[in-house]
């Protein structure tokens, strides 16, 4: 069992505030034809410090996308809420727009964030013509392009999105965020469509900016060794809930989720180097029909592991698992009935 | 996910106004059939609107109309007027209107005093004897060489047929039954028209065989005018869904297998290419159909296109009207059809 | 058992050329598994395809593939489809799409079962349709799916499912090799990781030999004896799998080892390893070696010498002149590359 | 169902590139030395390297420019059926090139300035069809809800009806003439721009792109004026294209039904003389080809422009009509 | 396809008349081609000969009495129709009570016996006809193709009450006359059989096939072709093209039709009220008359109908050349610009500055919508040239074209300045005559009337009365010639031309058509199918057949099966030689 401690700072006084706070988030996509309503967002707590870097790890369809765009105000939840230093998000489009200049986004597929027609120009100051900052605006995103790592940026200016690489593009889209002077990044898998090389440079720049800028990131990932590489802290999700939370170190490298530990076993034996790989059976869990339960219990091989006695006692097929506070005790916390059994 | 996108994006197209209920599986095909039903329907009650708008409450006096050039007494033209439901309102002329219709009455023409419906019966046949074998052979030869050229772009059949059926397709349909007409009817020249000039048959040759080859024989021009501006649109459609099929990895799959080409093309190729092909074809008979009033005007086939014409000229607007709701009617009818072939045909829709 | 010797293929496309593979030898003997590792537009799917000749038309092959001594460039086409999914079958990149969408995977596996019958049927008679379809449901179910399932169609399956169809559908006609071109891209890590273990299972077992591409160097890591890593159309470094990966000879195969971090060594932590710069574009390459122009070691005549592939210990080669025994340690770069800075070169 | 490739795909992948320089500094950074793509001059330069679009776009150069200028050597005594004198249908002979018609007039002057009617016609009932089809396309494409939905059921209703029938009904009902047949054409062939134009709208906004602009903070209306609608432009160029050559045809049937201006010179209208007037009987063969063929031509014309145009801006998919 | 001339006598082959067969009820029917159907299968009373006068056919003879109100037809005996049935005088009377109590009967024939007060059957072979005023037209009423055929009473009895829907389609039809109708397939064809006891004389063929044909042009092909043996209602184009050729003879009849334009000088209803837009200048009879001598008709009877039609003047057409009329002297609207200019320009009509006059009283521009009939190429071609010329004298003419039905709308409401309109008539004249007249004016509520351009004058209306009792030929030809007078003074109706009738045979295939000339002399055009259906015969000249379909068809199918062959072959030879993919 995990333990309890909440992390809820009632009233918190902006200064120390998180930049980024989710509670009790749920975003139910409408039915679409055929299926259910998609639960892909199923009960978050989350927080964003100042100058942190969150990595948010899951499989395909989980709902990380849908939290990170719930995080920019681009999906309106369900029920729950979105603080912004600790002020909850409105919906109405003036606030939004305030929201958005001060947390921006960027998308997994660069090239086709560009809009085609657009040259390196139109496509960063965007943004500032947007928010109406008029002045200085050519400064405004011949800074941004360099704090981008396109320099000189005026080699750059009269580009189409066609005519640069792949890392060149992502680039542009950072710079086209960072024009706005925002003071949170949610990027989500901002590296998975790119080479293996370019890799590491975009990764180093989300290292810079929180260096040099003072950027919170929050990066959106399916992949561990982008936590190892760059995160403070990483959440797992698992089917629209975060399973397990806490410091790169304490996740990745004292695992107490059962799937955390499946997903790392994997990985460390694919880099050749590492022991037996742990496979989970069956497909990717489905968000039009989740689990009663422990949601991660059918795939669980823990609870795979246990005789019909145990499988009585534990009940995660029967008993619901609290949200995972977004302030997780020290040592991490992780949303399993069996954690501690392990 | 993204594997489901292309599937489900063509399955939202497909069953757009379906409204997803919750339910999952069960009575997939009757509900499918009945939201096609239902849109037919409304399309068809749609479709009378526009038709009752454009002729119920067209200005010109329908009495004068008739009557004029014949002597006619005061009280047989406000008897007529009676007749016609003038002097109802409109509303009530339309909910008439509607329910005549439904019930197959389609109000008495003009020009030949008699039930719309009744002629528009005498004249379906041959209208659909000379669609029905032009559209059989414009589809059968425009699908074999849209399929051919566009498996191979840029071959010398590619070149011929796509400049042939742009060429055919630019062409009037009337001016190439007029220039068919003088060529083979009338003769040019020492050469001596051979085909008959117009009409469906030759009333002298009666009986059987003889009479089935001799309405084969007056066919032929008007049938092969429409084929050849028809045709091209089947070799466009079927070329270019050749074409966007060609780069799928699952033809490199079957050629891979060791699969000869033409078996890559037969079994793999084009059962995926005629799919969106099928709704096209279907959706083009719209085009078709308007085909048939030019040909069978220029060749007197005496059928439903000639029946609109000869309604256009007074106008004949009860006969107008009549012939303008069969063929919506008909048009619609084909697109149902083409939905549910196109659901037996896709797997994707089928499971559905 | 396959040998290929100096292949070279160019696309043509509207006046353009593009030189995608730019000479390479391999060699794989009966058995083997070699992983062929790049970034996007290496060429590694060319010089797969070209094995079997499977390229569009506007490629120009040159070279030779030698498949058993005989080489398939010039062979009939009808012996080319002869060998072709008999000998040699192809796994491919998207099993989503791989898949003909209007066809039941039954019929799908059957089809090359019956094509290539005389074979698979051992005695020599044809492979009747119902031998073929009973060795289609011992496949799926070797895979993992369901022998009942033969009439579902490809949509009905989830991406891993079908993943796995397609190797089933790979070992059909008992292939000697096996060609899989990014089989677990598109997949998530679980899932590659199932499908990866299912493969490697299947082909030690049959010992069929397999080319694997990939981009991730480890996941070939996992799955193949010997690796060869390709830049820019040309193979900068080959050897023993273990080898490559410890103890990388040329810098792009290190750069592109190390993009991928072991969790725990403290040395990636905070500090993603990066090489600064661009792919190449194949068409527009210059005379010395491709890489120059992002390596961090760059010498002098990498500009203008053609580099090859040289022994770098045993069973090994690199691309890289440093690996040459003679070469002259020069201790400073070219260029002072700023880190972080791909837009600085210029 | 049309699929149309959304035009972001058609860029092509690698960019028209000069030969490998020998500049080193080209060698290593080859990106940096891409000359800036000058969109229209490449898109010349590709529209050159098709001949069939070269030659359409020739063709309608030709004509377009017989059109207007043929004020300039046509007066108004050549066409007045009370001021010329020529033999009434005659064979071509000197000063008749293509002969004449029945009033005498000359058929070469006629079908010249006939092309002036028929083409503004086309391009008049093309303007109308585009600008209804854009609206509608665009609008049902970026408002879902009932908008959007009606939108879209009326757009596949007005496809699914026939269109000859449908334009001979609104002309005989709104009368005879020039402005009815273009209003005829226009109802009737809004709808596959819409239809086109509305899937075009729909796969632009699936891009990640316009995620990316809201995510700028840009509302509705920014998305659809600086994202949604330049994606859409090129094709609804290339549509009308296309539209102009089928109006053309259109209007040529409607005249020659008689639904046109039966006093006006077009020809649609010529035809509709020639064969009313017997020409086919007496084998007036000048009277009876050069309208057609002119009508042939110029829809060519039109037809292999606009595929040509479409094949440089969407590679993939050769648009069927 | 050849006609089939093994069977004795033969089959004369021709398009159906006009545009067509309507209907096959000859109480509904009116186009040229159902009339011209019923006058080839039932009986009327009497036939009118070329130069007008009556001769029997039913009826041997007939008498009036004394007051002219009781006429009595002795009806010949012995006749039978076509099911063997004899024909009685009580058929006759009949039919003739039925058109006139049954308003659905009357649809096509209604008018023809509005004065009949009775008609009775006092035995099988008289027939007595009484009328409310004296019918001078009586011998008009009855006869084939314009006037009342006459059914079998025991045939149509069980039909009265479904006479609207009945299509009289059970074969052959129950009639009499020279044929009997065994076939008819709407917009295809009717098929004849010959009636060898025909009273007025057999027709010399054995079979009659009418073909429809919707454009002269495949008719005109199809007689060249020799696929028809006999064409009517060609245009100049096609009869010139027809002239020359050999084998052909192509032959024009006098013009039983006026084309023309119609001039609003002040719609009103019958009780004067003011109705209608038409322009107040064109009230002025000034105005009109320039109008008339703005008009070249040799121009238009040259360049629009080749020379083939006779300049108009008077109302009635040249085929009722006893009624002709001509003007005469200073009467005459002569082509005259100049002439038509000072008539203006006395009248006060100045022109401004763009040469268009304009209306003193009204003050408005003498700008005329000049309404075409959209679906006659005629009017479209006529009415450029009125415009170049009216333009002459400063009259601006624009040419708006509409449907029938508009026009026909807007010309009851008044809403209208000029028309082209143009007009056939039948041996009789009344009905012609009769739409000039006071009476034919809309009602009080602007309802009704059958008016042709609201011309009414009192002097008109009592010549129109007294010709209906004029008894006398002369007496009557004098008042319609007086009629004719008043009309062409008033201008009105301008009549332009009067198209002479223009047809073709095949001289290889029928003998004995009536061509005549194109004039009194020619064939009495709206009654061409009963005289030519007696007259034609077939031609000695041994009947050239046309291909034979056979054959044309096995000679397609056989080179479309070899080219299919050949190009699977071809397509296989490649498949296999160059597999490549
Ligand atoms: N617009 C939508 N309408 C309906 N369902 C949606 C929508 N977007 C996403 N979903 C569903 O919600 C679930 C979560 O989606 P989300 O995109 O957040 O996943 P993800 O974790 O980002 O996956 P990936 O790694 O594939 O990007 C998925 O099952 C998806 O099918
Ligand atoms: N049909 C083609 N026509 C022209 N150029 C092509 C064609 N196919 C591939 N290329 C080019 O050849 C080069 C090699 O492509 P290839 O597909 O072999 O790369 P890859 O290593 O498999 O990349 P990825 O990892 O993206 O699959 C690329 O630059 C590509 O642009
Ligand atoms: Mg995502
Ligand atoms: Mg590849």
């Amino acid at each position: 069992m995990t333990a309890t401690t909440t992390g809820t700072v009632l009233g918190p006084a902006a200064a120390t505030a998180p930049a980024l706070e989710v509670r009790d988030l749920h975003i139910t996509y409408p039915p679409r034809a055929g299926r259910g309503p998609a639960r892909a967002v199923d009960g978050v707590d989350l927080q964003l410090g100042r100058g942190e870097i969150l990595a948010l790890i899951g499989e395909s369809g989980c709902g990380k996308s849908t939290l990170a765009r719930a995080l920019t105000g681009l999906v309106e939840p369900t029920s729950g809420e979105v603080l912004c230093d600790g002020v909850p998000l409105r919906y109405t489009s003036a606030a939004l727009k305030a929201h958005r200049r001060k947390v921006q986004f960027v998308l997994q597929d660069p090239g086709g964030a560009l809009n085609p027609r657009q040259n390196v120009f139109d496509a960063v100051a965007e943004g500032p013509r947007l928010h109406r900052m008029k002045d200085g605006l050519e400064q405004r995103v011949h800074t941004a392009l360099s704090k981008a790592g396109l320099r000189p940026p005026e080699q750059f200016l009269s580009r189409f999105p066609h005519e640069m690489s792949g890392g060149q593009q992502q680039r542009v889209v950072i710079a086209g965020a960072l024009a706005l002077e925002p003071s949170v990044i949610v990027a989500d898998e901002p590296v998975a469509s790119l080479d293996a090389s370019v890799r590491g440079e975009i990764l180093k720049l989300v290292l810079d900016l929180r260096r040099d800028l003072g950027l919170s990131s929050l990066v959106v990932s399916h992949d561990l060794g982008l936590a190892w590489n760059i995160a403070d802290r990483v959440a797992v999700m698992y089917l629209g809930r975060i399973v397990e939370v806490g410091t790169v170190e304490e996740v990745l490298l004292a695992p107490k989720h059962p799937y955390t530990k499946a997903l790392l076993s994997v990985v460390s034996a694919q880099g050749g180097r590492g022991g037996r790989s742990q496979l989970l059976q069956g497909e990717p869990p489905d968000p039009t029909d989740v689990p009663e339960g422990c949601r991660f219990h059918p795939r669980c091989p823990l609870w795979a592991g246990l005789d019909a006695a145990g499988r009585a006692e534990a009940g995660c097929d029967r008993r619901t698992l609290p949200v995972l506070p977004a302030q997780a005790p020290a040592g991490g916390g992780a949303a399993c009935h069996l954690a501690s059994v392990s | 996910m993204a594997d489901t996108i292309d599937v489900t994006g063509a399955v939202a197209a497909k069953a757009a106004g379906a409204p997803g209920a919750g339910r999952r599986r069960g009575s997939a095909f009757p509900r499918y059939l009945a939201t096609k039903l239902v849109a037919a329907a409304i399309s068809f009650l749609a479709t009378l609107v526009i038709g009752f708008v454009l002729f119920s409450l067209m200005p010109a006096d329908p009495v004068q109309s008739i009557t004029r050039g014949r002597p006619t007494s005061d009280a047989q033209m406000a008897q007529l007027r009676r007749q016609l439901g003038l002097d109802q309102s409109v509303p009530e002329r339309f909910f008439h209107f509607v329910t005549d219709t439904v019930t197959g009455h389609l109000g008495t023409s003009w020009e030949f005093q008699q039930p719309v419906s009744s002629l528009i019966g005498d004249r379906l046949w041959p209208t659909l004897l000379l669609m029905g074998t032009a559209t059989v052979i414009s589809v059968a030869l425009g699908l074999w060489l849209g399929v051919r050229s566009g498996w191979r772009q840029g071959s010398w059949l590619d070149r011929i047929a796509t400049g042939a059926s742009l060429t055919l397709w630019s062409v009037p349909t009337f001016w190439l039954g007029m220039i068919l007409l003088i060529t083979f009817s009338v003769g040019i020249g020492p050469l001596p028209g051979f085909l008959p000039a117009g009409g469906m048959s030759d009333p002298a040759i009666t009986g059987g065989l003889d009479h089935v080859l001799d309405v084969a024989e007056h066919l032929v021009l008007p049938c092969l005018t429409m084929v050849l501006v028809v045709f091209a649109q089947y070799v466009a459609v079927m070329r270019s869904s050749i074409i966007d099929e060609l780069g799928s990895p699952y033809l490199l799959t079957a050629r891979a297998k060791g699969l000869r080409d033409d078996d890559v093309r037969r079994r793999h190729a084009v059962p995926n290419a005629l799919l969106p092909s099928v709704t096209m074809i279907f959706m083009h008979l719209g085009t078709v159909l308007g085909g048939a009033i030019t040909v069978e005007t220029v060749y007197s086939w005496p059928g439903l296109g000639q029946l609109s014409y000869q309604a256009l000229k007074v106008p004949d607007l009860p006969l107008l009207q009549g012939t303008f709701i069969v063929f919506s009617a008909s048009v619609i009818l084909m697109n149902l059809v083409a939905d549910v072939i196109y659901r037996f045909l896709d797997p994707r829709v089928r499971a559905q | 058992m396959l040998e290929v010797r100096d292949l070279k293929v160019t696309y043509r496309s509207g006046g353009r050329t593009v030189p995608a593979v730019r000479g390479v030898d391999l060699t794989l003997d009966a058995g083997q598994t070699l992983g062929l590792a790049g970034e996007s537009g290496s060429g590694k799917s060319t010089l797969a395809m070209s094995l079997l000749r499977l390229l569009p038309a506007a490629a120009e092959v040159t070279g030779q593939v030698l498949y058993q001594g005989e080489d398939l460039l010039t062979a009939k086409w009808s012996r080319m489809r002869a060998v072709r999914w008999a000998e040699a079958s192809v796994v491919f990149q998207g099993a989503m799409t791989a898949l003909n969408p209007v066809h039941t995977i039954g019929d799908q596996l059957v089809e090359p079962i019956l094509l290539h019958g005389r074979r698979a049927g051992e005695e020599g008679g044809r492979t009747t349709e119902k031998q073929a379809r009973a060795r289609a449901g011992e496949l799926l179910e070797s895979v993992g799916v369901p022998a009942r399932r033969m009439r579902s169609y490809p949509h009905e399956f989830s991406g891993g499912q079908r993943q796995r169809i397609m190797i089933a559908m790979a070992l059909a006609c008992r292939p000697n090799l096996i060609i899989a071109d990014e089989p677990t891209t598109a997949l998530d890590v679980m899932v590659q990781a199932q499908i990866l273990d299912l493969l490697s299972g299947l082909v030690r077992d049959e010992g069929i030999g397999v080319i694997m591409i990939s981009h991730d160097l480890s996941v070939l890591g996992q799955m193949c004896d010997r690796l060869a890593v390709m830049y820019a159309g040309e193979l900068v470094e080959s050897g023993p799998s273990r080898q490559l990966l410890d103890a990388p000879e040329h810098p792009y195969t290190r750069a592109l080892s190390r993009a991928f971090p072991t969790i725990g060594d403290p040395a990636s932590r905070m500090a993603p390893a990066g090489l600064p710069g661009d792919p190449p574009d194949p068409s527009a390459l210059g005379a010395g070696c491709p890489f120059a122009a992002r390596c961090p070691d760059v010498h002098e005549v990498c500009d203008s010498t053609p580099v090859e592939l040289w022994p770098a210990g045993p069973g090994r080669q690199s691309a890289c002149l440093r690996a040459l025994p003679g070469f002259p340690n020069i201790s400073t770069a070219r260029h002072e590359i700023e880190p972080s800075a791909e837009g600085a070169r210029s | 169902m049309t699929h149309h490739e959304p035009l972001t795909q058609a860029d092509p992948p690698v960019a028209v590139l000069p030969s490998a320089s020998t500049d080193p500094a080209a060698a290593v950074a080859p990106v940096a030395v891409k000359p800036r793509r000058n969109g229209f001059g490449n898109f010349v330069r590709s529209f050159v390297r098709i001949r069939s679009g070269v030659a359409g776009l020739g063709i309608l150069v030709v004509f377009g420019l017989l059109a207007l200028c043929a004020p300039l050597f046509i007066s108004g005594n050549d066409l007045d059926v009370i001021k010329v004198d020529g033999p009434s249908l005659h064979s071509p002979t000197d000063g008749y090139p293509l002969g004449t018609d029945q009033e005498g007039r000359s058929i070469l002057l006629l079908v010249i300035w006939g092309a002036r009617s028929s083409l503004s016609i086309g391009l008049m009932a093309t303007v109308l069809t585009v600008v209804l089809g854009s609206a509608v396309g665009l609008v049902a494409g970026h408002y879902g809800g009932w908008i959007g939905k009606a939108l879209m059921h009326l757009t596949d209703w007005f496809i699914a009806l026939p269109s000859l029938p449908l334009a001979i009904s609104l002309s005989a009902v709104i009368g005879q003439g020039t402005s009815s047949i273009t209003i005829a054409i226009a109802v009737t062939s809004w709808s596959s721009t819409a239809r086109l134009v509305r899937a075009q709208t729909l796969a632009v906004e699936a891009k990640p792109f316009i995620e990316r602009a809201r995510a700028l903070g840009a509302g509705g209306p920014q998305v659809m004026l600086r994202h949604v609608l330049p994606n859409v432009t090129p094709l609804i160029l290339v549509s009308s294209t296309l539209t102009v050559a089928s109006a053309i045809l259109s209007e040529a049937t409607l005249t020659f039904l008689g639904l046109g201006d039966p006093t006006g010179i077009s020809w649609g209208a010529m035809l509709n003389s020639a064969l009313s007037g017997g020409a086919v009987t007496s084998g007036a063969w000048w009277y009876l080809y050069p309208p057609g063929i002119a009508i042939l031509i110029v829809v060519l014309g039109f037809t292999l422009t606009g595929r040509a145009v479409e094949t440089i801006l969407n590679p993939r998919s050769v648009k069927t009509r | 396809p050849g006609a089939s001339a093994d069977d004795g006598g033969g089959t004369l082959r021709m398009p159906i008349a006009g545009i067509g067969i309507d209907s096959m009820n000859p109480f509904l029917a009116y186009f040229a081609g159902s009339l011209d159907v019923f006058a080839g299968i039932y009986p009327a009373l009497n036939t009118v000969e070329q130069d007008g006068t009556a001769k029997p056919y039913l009826a041997d003879s007939w008498t009036t009495s004394e007051d002219k109100l009781t006429w009595t037809f002795k009806i010949h005996k012995g006749l039978k129709w076509s099911d063997g049935k004899p024909i009685t005088a009580e058929d006759a009377a009949w039919t003739f009570n039925l058109i006139m109590t049954n308003s659905t009967a009357a649809t096509a024939n209604g008018s023809l016996v509005a004065n009949f007060a009775s008609v009775t059957a006092p035995d099988d072979t008289t027939l007595v006809v009484r009328t409310k005023q004296p019918q001078a037209t009586m011998l008009a009423v009855s006869v084939p193709a314009s006037g009342i055929p006459i059914v079998p009473k025991h045939i149509w009895e069980s039909h009265v009450t479904d006479l609207k829907n009945y299509k009289n389609d059970s074969f052959p039809v129950v009639g009499y006359g020279p044929w009997t109708l065994t076939d008819y397939k709407p917009e295809q064809y009717a098929k004849y059989d010959a009636n060898k006891d025909f009273v007025l004389g057999a027709p010399k063929y054995d079979h009659m096939i009418q073909q429809a044909f919707k454009n002269t042009d495949a008719a005109v092909a199809a007689l060249r072709s020799g696929q028809l043996d006999y064409v009517s209602g060609l245009n100049p184009v096609q009869y010139k093209a027809l002239k020359g050729q050999a084998g052909i003879k192509a032959y024009e009849t006098v013009g039983n039709r006026w084309s023309g334009i119609e001039v609003n000088g002040g719609a009103r209803t019958r009780d004067g009220k003011q109705i209608g837009t038409g322009h107040p200048a064109l009230g002025d009879v000034k105005v009109r008359e320039a109008l008339a001598r703005a008009i070249d008709r040799a121009t238009i009877v040259k360049k629009v109908r080749d020379n083939l039609a006779k300049v108009g003047a008077s109302y009635l057409p040249p085929s009722l050349p006893q009624y002709a009329w001509e003007p005469s002297g200073s009467d005459k609207f002569d082509y005259d610009p100049a002439k038509a200019n000072s008539v203006l320009d006395e009248a006060g009509y100045k022109k401004g500055s763009d040469g268009i006059r304009v209306d003193p009283k009204s003050k408005r521009k003498l700008e005329f919508r000049l309404g075409i009939h959209s679906d006659d190429d005629a009017d479209a071609k006529v009415s450029t040239y009125l415009a170049g010329w009216f333009k002459e004298i400063g009259v601006k003419a624009d040419i708006q074209a509409m449907s029938s039905s508009k026009l026909n709308a807007d010309l009851a409401k008044g809403d209208w300045d000029i028309l082209m309109d143009s007009w056939s008539t039948g041996p009789d004249p009344t009905y012609l005559l009769g739409i000039q007249t006071c009476s034919a004016l809309p009602d009080s509520k602007g309802e009704g009337g059958s008016t042709d351009s609201f011309f009414c004058d009192k002097n008109y209306d009592d010549l129109f009365l007294r010709q209906q009792s004029a008894f006398d030929e002369k007496e009557r030809a004098g008042l319609l010639q007086q009629m004719q007078a008043i009309l062409y003074k008033a201008n009105e109706n301008i009549m332009i031309y009067n198209a002479n009738g223009l047809a073709a045979y095949r001289t290889d295939r029928v003998d004995g058509i009536l061509t005549g000339k194109a004039d009194s002399t020619g064939a009495y055009p709206p009654q061409p199918s009963l005289a030519q259906y007696l007259n034609a015969a077939p031609a000695n000249a041994s009947s050239s057949s046309g291909g034979n379909s056979g054959t044309v068809i096995g000679a397609s199918a056989a080179a479309v099966v070899v080219l299919a062959a050949g190009g699977v072959f071809l397509m296989r030879r490649r498949s296999s030689s160059d597999d490549r993919e």
